[in-house]
């Protein structure tokens, strides 16, 4: 067991460089965030298959089906809103119907009304404002199962040549993609926590793994906050990286610096 | 002719005969068991030595995190534990994170009745169910802090005043947490006692055995019992064979299935597009 | 012996509100498994409705009564400060007026504001300092297992993180290094999957178990799932599904 | 009084007092202040049980819609709206035993369980289709995979102990990495979100401007 290195007066034992830690995010998201700096966010892969995914369905002629998931404001739902943006203006370039299902929680209720702006905006934004048509974002009400039930419901009436789920999917993403695909439609989809990541990168045809999600959603982005928040995130993976590299070195030659300062 | 037709059957059934045969591979043995042998694995041991320390007088705080779905993978684990804890005569309070799981508590001491009057156990005294106390992290943080000052009555409006619980008052006061979970108030339980001190154990559904196993690793749990499985071994060493034991025929079918599935759609692959490569 | 004398006795003394729970259980249930038939139905959507009905008007009976217990119990003991709890609350109820509902800003930035110092204070130990401590161990000595487990989770771990790193072109050896995480992801994945499997086949398994057990609900389950069964497959063959199916 | 509660500033300024009261007492100890958070906290409790009547209201209102409109299947929606009335009056009759106690059985407890262990079938057809050695990563899936699932059987451990061991391996190392390094990047990406918002830089997480309902 660590021991901690030094105990600061006032502050509760082992508690010191949380605290440290979390006032550097602060100062770091502060920093990335004022003034104009553009931060560089590398194209995931994932934005291709997306782009093909919406080709693939204009050259058929069928539906896209784009969701942005069922949670609150976080920032996997703030993800899914940069993505279904792009695909809402290729739909819009192309032609190309986009049927995006909302609602399926209490928190996602407020998330709603910003999905329909930036849907429309998009088709206003490519010249063709007369093709938004308001009854394609369907509201399948606040709960999990009816959401489910609704978008099942949907896939299997319009067939859909892709399916783009992202944002928060809980147990009911594996029965959409489970269903996406047995109606023929290319599935990409995005997933937050593992047990679904590794069950989505099975029935999928294309995942986007964990962060890649935010990434693509901030790569695609023009929203500083976005793209200042995937590099402290980065920032934070190289501390994370360098103490435990450093701390296996160390350790193994007998020195616990690294341990007993991370538990002061 | 035909074997290709076959090895295209193999890569492109329709996937509602998986369905059928996995609900008729469940059903069969459940309907006749056959009693199949099964092992041990080193986590529930972990688990039942971590439980099994417990000592007479110890105040466990048994949480059920659970929907009733997950009740019923976990409840080989959830009586089984119970049945210790009742066995060392601990004092036992529980708690609930889901208001489905106020209906769960009745079914495991239905179950364990013969136990409770064994060992003289009075309803207060000894044992004390709260009901829904855990809807959000705020609830448990101020379980955890001020115990008194969060929670007043039991689950059907009784004050808790004259039993064992006025004696506790903080996270500290505690000597085990059981949390027994499908995710819920887990989370907040491990932020606001178990990173404090207090000691838990986890017994999850198999979902959530990739996010909590870390949590063991790192030595903030003590140990975990995992999914319907580790119920079933815990049965076996506990020495009284109950649910989870006579659904590990089911187990074993089920995964055998999509074993079968498994190779089968692998064979039609290879067969079907090395044939189709050949042919176009 | 102790559990078979109780099994016994609790047979003996089935009632008909425990015929009742069993059969409209049973049916419920195999109703809801319709969804898998590939098509909506009638039947689903009973289930589903009923899941929703009862599910929601029992979230309503907790949560009021956990405002009873917590909030109004404790302000008629004289903690008067909760009296805020009530008053906020009902500003927060504003946000569906059209009109006023900037009067809910307030708790929600309380709300807001209170959650994220509870899961800022915390979370910060709990998913970073302890997973970090939690990687640094002796890779050396003890043996040979020990060694190979924690030199794959040191190994896994370093390759995996370069996997995420987004604000840095992935050149040269960072590449490779994100190229093996990768591979040791769709490792874990396979793993995961597994785990995850057992987990939703064991909620499958228990939940078919409480109808197989004790002996006397076998017939119920079997003839729930013969008449839903039936009833599904005809409904389909003579376009009642179409007909009756709710559109949402 | 309008004005000022419409104030955006004034609604950050109190959403970071919120912060700090609960935030700062779990690194300085300072009873008073513990006391204050603790308070705070069950505020803020009681407040979120509150938020139910909100979803309530547009789920009453959005079934109302379809039975008023006699959409297809609009019965459905009526009958949903009265179970949800009854299972509130029922609680009066008392819990452990009577109409609520028969529901909670009969209807929620079954419902709940198919709900997710429907999964399993989801799951299994994936696996059926899509575990095929198509690339190196899906060879490597479907290798663990297979591996595990072989030796969750019960039986197999019985009969074959000597696989034990390499299941682990992969369980408790890669799926274990995988799993630690998902919670590293989860975490900062939470508390980074936690923070743009304590600055003012997600309004749309408060409500404010044009995304009101």
């Amino acid at each position: 067991m660590a021991t901690p290195l030094f105990q600061v007066p006032l502050i509760a034992e082992g508690r010191f460089i949380g605290l440290i830690l979390d006032i550097l995010i602060f100062a770091l998201v502060l920093y990335y965030t004022s003034g104009d700096k553009k931060i560089y966010i590398r194209r995931v892969a994932g934005l291709d298959a997306i782009e093909e995914a919406v080709g693939r369905a204009a050259e058929m002629g069928k539906p896209v089906v784009a969701s942005y998931g069922l949670g609150g404001f976080t920032y996997w739902t703030l993800a899914g809103l940069s993505i279904l943006s792009h695909v809402a203006t290729l739909s819009a370039k192309t032609g190309t119907r986009l049927i995006v299902p909302t609602g399926g929680s209490t928190e996602s209720l407020i998330v709603r009304p910003v999905a329909e702006e930036i849907v429309k905006t998009a088709y206003t934004m490519e010249g063709v404002p007369d093709q938004y048509n308001p009854d394609d974002l369907p509201f399948l009400s606040g709960q999990q199962y009816a959401y489910v039930g609704g978008y099942v419901g949907i896939l299997q009436r319009t067939r859909p040549a892709s399916t783009i789920m992202t944002g928060s999917h809980w147990s009911d993403a594996m029965n959409i993609a489970e269903t996406s695909n047995a109606v023929g439609a290319i599935t990409i989809t995005s997933g937050a926590y593992i047990s679904n990541v590794a069950a989505l990168a099975c029935a999928s045809d294309y995942i986007l793994i964990g962060e890649e999600a935010p990434a693509a959603g901030a790569y695609l982005s023009d929203d500083p906050s976005q793209r200042a928040s995937i590099r402290v995130q980065d920032i934070f993976k190289w501390i994370a990286l360098g103490c435990i590299i450093l701390g296996l070195v160390l350790s193994n030659m007998g020195i616990n610096i690294v341990e007993n300062l991370l538990s002061t | 002719m035909s074997d290709n037709s076959l090895m295209k059957t193999l890569a492109t059934y329709d996937r509602r005969w998986v369905y059928l045969v996995l609900f008729l591979v469940v059903v069969g043995p459940l309907l006749r068991p056959i009693g199949m042998p099964i092992s041990v694995s080193p986590d529930t041991r972990q688990y039942y030595e971590a439980i099994s320390s417990v000592e007479e007088g110890d105040k466990i705080l048994f949480t059920l995190n659970t929907e009733f779905s997950g009740y019923n993978e976990i409840q080989a684990g959830i009586v089984a534990t119970m049945r210790v804890f009742i066995e060392h005569n601990t004092k036992i309070c529980v708690a609930v994170g889901h208001p489905e799981a106020t209906g769960i508590p009745e079914l495991v001491f239905n179950q364990l009745r013969s136990e409770l009057d064994a060992n003289g156990y009075v309803y207060g005294e000894d044992y004390v169910i709260l009901g829904y106390v855990m809807p959000n992290e705020a609830s448990v943080a101020s379980m955890s802090q001020d115990f008194q000052g969060a929670i007043t009555q039991d689950w059907l409006g009784r004050s808790i005043d004259d039993t064992f619980l006025s004696e506790i008052n903080t996270w500290e006061d505690w000597d085990l947490i059981a949390d027994f979970t499908t995710g819920l108030a887990t989370t907040y339980l491990l932020n606001h006692f178990a990173l404090r001190g207090t000691p838990m154990t986890v017994n999850c559904i198999g979902v959530m055995i990739a996010s909590q196993k870390p949590y063991v690793d790192s030595g903030v749990y003590l140990a975990i019992l995992q999914s319907m499985r580790g119920g079933a071994e815990l049965e076996y060493l506990t020495g009284h064979p109950g649910p989870g034991l006579t659904a590990m025929d089911a187990f074993t079918f089920g995964h055998y299935m999509l074993l079968l599935f498994i190779i089968a759609g692998n064979v039609g692959y290879y067969g079907y597009t090395r044939q189709q490569r050949g042919g176009g | 012996m102790d559990t078979q004398g109780s099994r016994e006795e609790e047979d003996k003394m089935v009632t008909m509100i425990d015929y009742s729970i069993t059969i409209v259980g049973a049916f419920l249930a195999m109703c809801m498994f319709t969804t898998l038939y590939g098509k909506s139905s009638p039947l689903y959507a009973l289930a589903e409705e009923s899941y929703i009905g009862f599910g929601t008007g029992l979230t309503i009976v907790i949560n009021a009564e956990y405002i009873w217990r917590t909030g109004i119990v404790n302000i008629m003991r004289g903690d008067y400060i909760l009296i805020l709890a009530l008053i906020l609350g009902a500003m927060i109820l504003f946000r569906v007026h059209p009109k006023y509902n900037y009067v809910a800003r307030i708790p929600i930035a309380i709300a807001l504001g209170a959650q994220f110092g509870l899961s800022l204070r915390t979370i910060i130990f709990s998913g970073f300092i302890q997973q970090i401590t939690a990687s640094i161990v002796p890779l050396f000595g003890g043996d040979m297992m020990t060694m190979l487990y924690r030199w794959t989770i040191a190994l896994s771990v370093i390759f995996m993180m370069t996997f995420f790193f987004y604000s840095i072109e992935l050149k040269g050896p960072l590449a490779t290094s994100a190229k093996i995480g990768e591979y040791f992801l769709y490792t874990a994945f396979g793993a995961i999957f597994a785990q995850t499997f057992m987990g939703r086949l064991g909620l499958f398994v228990g939940f078919m178990q409480s109808y197989t057990v004790p002996p006397w609900k076998k017939p119920i389950l079997l003839a729930a799932m013969f008449i839903v069964f039936a009833a599904i497959v005809i409904m389909d063959r003579t376009g009642m599904l179409e007909k009756y199916t709710p559109v949402e | 009084m309008a004005e000022i509660l419409k104030n955006r500033q004034l609604q950050i300024a109190v959403m970071a007092l919120a912060f700090l009261l609960v935030f700062v007492p779990y690194f300085i100890e300072v009873p008073a202040l513990e006391a204050a958070s603790t308070k705070l906290i069950t505020i803020t409790a009681i407040v979120n049980a509150v938020t139910l009547i909100l979803a309530l209201q547009s789920q009453i209102r959005r079934g109302l819609n379809i039975v008023q409109r006699r959409q297809t299947g609009w019965y459905f929606k009526a009958y949903m709206i009265i179970t949800m009335v009854l299972m509130v009056v029922f609680a009066f009759f008392g819990r452990e035993t009577g109409p609520y106690h028969w529901v909670m059985y009969a209807v929620v407890n079954p419902l709940s369980s198919v709900n997710y262990g429907i999964l399993a079938f989801y799951m299994a057809s994936t696996a059926a289709r899509a575990f095929r050695a198509r690339n190196t990563q899906a060879l490597l899936l479907l290798t663990t995979g297979f591996i595990v699932l072989l030796y969750q059987a019960p039986l197999t451990g019985a009969y074959a102990p000597w696989l034990e061991p390499i299941a682990l391996y992969f369980g408790d190392t890669f799926g274990m990495a995988a799993g630690r390094m998902f919670l590293i990047s989860v975490t900062v990406g939470a508390i980074v979100f936690g923070v743009r918002v304590l600055m003012g830089k997600e309004t749309s997480v408060l409500g404010v401007g044009k995304e009101e309902v």
